[in-house]
């Protein structure tokens, strides 16, 4: 599943659904809002652009890392610190692959995917500076 | 003819977003984005340089395809068109 | 939570928890008997010493990463393919900390804790061969 | 005096474990388990090579801490230890 959402993720459902026929490893990245002062974060996206980056992201690696499954779920609204903001949840028939494809994702999404995130504090906010250069990554 | 003009991010928030508007058959990228722009001094400062080019981060799309900031002033908007224009991403 | 045990893991509820303040990034490693044709894993541990050498890899992983939680949980008893056979939940900061650690603790795991996996076929069963030359890492 | 052996996982299977056995003082580490592997020849030769010693694979404890198979020879076992005997591990 490849989603831009709103609403929470259920991991234990995504976990249980991610052990094809095969599977040894399954990773989960769990993205929260981390409290670095802030009150809240505010994520916005380019919803059907970033939802086609994801899905030639997922391509990838399975096609690089031979998974046998991959969940991205991104959030996108207003959240409290520690909330989730990303789920990615992939499976291997190996810890190896399974390690290195969920860290190409995660890198993947941060150098190329339509997704802007706001830090708020009780004097305003500010945009999390993106990677200049870059852009999206599948041009 | 007409296309709508999505800003993202700190870009909308200068210049808001989903503007839908009338264009002359031939409008150049740039040339549309610099009119629009135009109407908020902070935001064509935030997307444009003092020669009116693209400030070297900004990000152009067309339909959801990437225009390099290079060829977005010779590149013909169409009618019916979704125009994009945004700072570097940070999500994940 | 450092345990050695039957029963099945709340992952869930493991990941809530492991959300402590200046969290960013936690990181789940789901352990799952693969499908290798066989009927069932079966696994045995020294279990006061696995204990004591799961928290002495939490405390090294800690130091090391700057991890702000850990759980390991590793089963032990007779699993069909597809079950958890172990569990490791790490938080950090920082994506980086996070999948370094849990790595850090996946390959000390292999390495020197007193475990054992037999697979089960119809024909009988196999001793998964552990890494000669190792032994339990902390001597 | 009495101690504890506790075998694991292949070794386990051929010389069963927890064997709570009498022993004579001063009794030495690689002694005592050449004379327990003795009542199995599959579990003596799992554990022991021609000669007698061990094989270098062979991970031995004594109350929880790792016994150098080179020391074991030497070491005396006391009353009430916990002695262990198990094979590579193999967990994760």
């Amino acid at each position: 599943m490849i989603a831009i959402q709103t609403a929470d993720v259920d991991i234990g459902a995504l976990m249980t659904a991610a052990k094809k026929p095969g599977t040894g490893a399954v990773i989960v990245f769990d993205g929260v809002v981390r409290d670095d002062g802030i009150t809240e974060m505010e994520l916005e996206a380019y919803e059907e652009v970033a939802v086609k980056e994801l899905e030639k992201i997922a391509d990838d690696a399975t096609r690089q890392f031979g998974l046998l499954h991959i969940d991205i779920i991104h959030r996108i609204g207003r959240f409290p610190v520690g909330e989730t903001i990303l789920i990615i949840v992939v499976s291997a028939g190996h810890r190896k692959e399974a390690y290195a494809g969920s860290r190409f994702i995660i890198e993947a999404i941060k150098a190329g995917v339509p997704i802007w995130k706001k830090e708020l504090t009780k004097d305003g906010g500010r945009w999390v500076p993106g990677d200049h250069g870059h852009g999206t990554g599948h041009r | 003819m007409t296309v709508k003009i999505r800003f993202f991010a700190r870009f909308r928030e200068l210049l808001g977003t989903d503007i839908v508007t009338d264009v002359a058959a031939g409008t150049m990228f740039t040339h549309l984005i610099l009119t629009i722009a135009q109407k908020n001094s902070a935001g064509y400062a935030a997307i444009f340089d003092e020669n009116g080019t693209f400030h070297e981060f900004v990000i152009l799309m067309q339909n959801g395809r990437r225009i390099e900031i290079a060829d977005a002033a010779k590149t013909q908007v169409a009618d019916g068109d979704e125009i994009a224009v945004f700072p570097p991403v940070a999500g994940g």
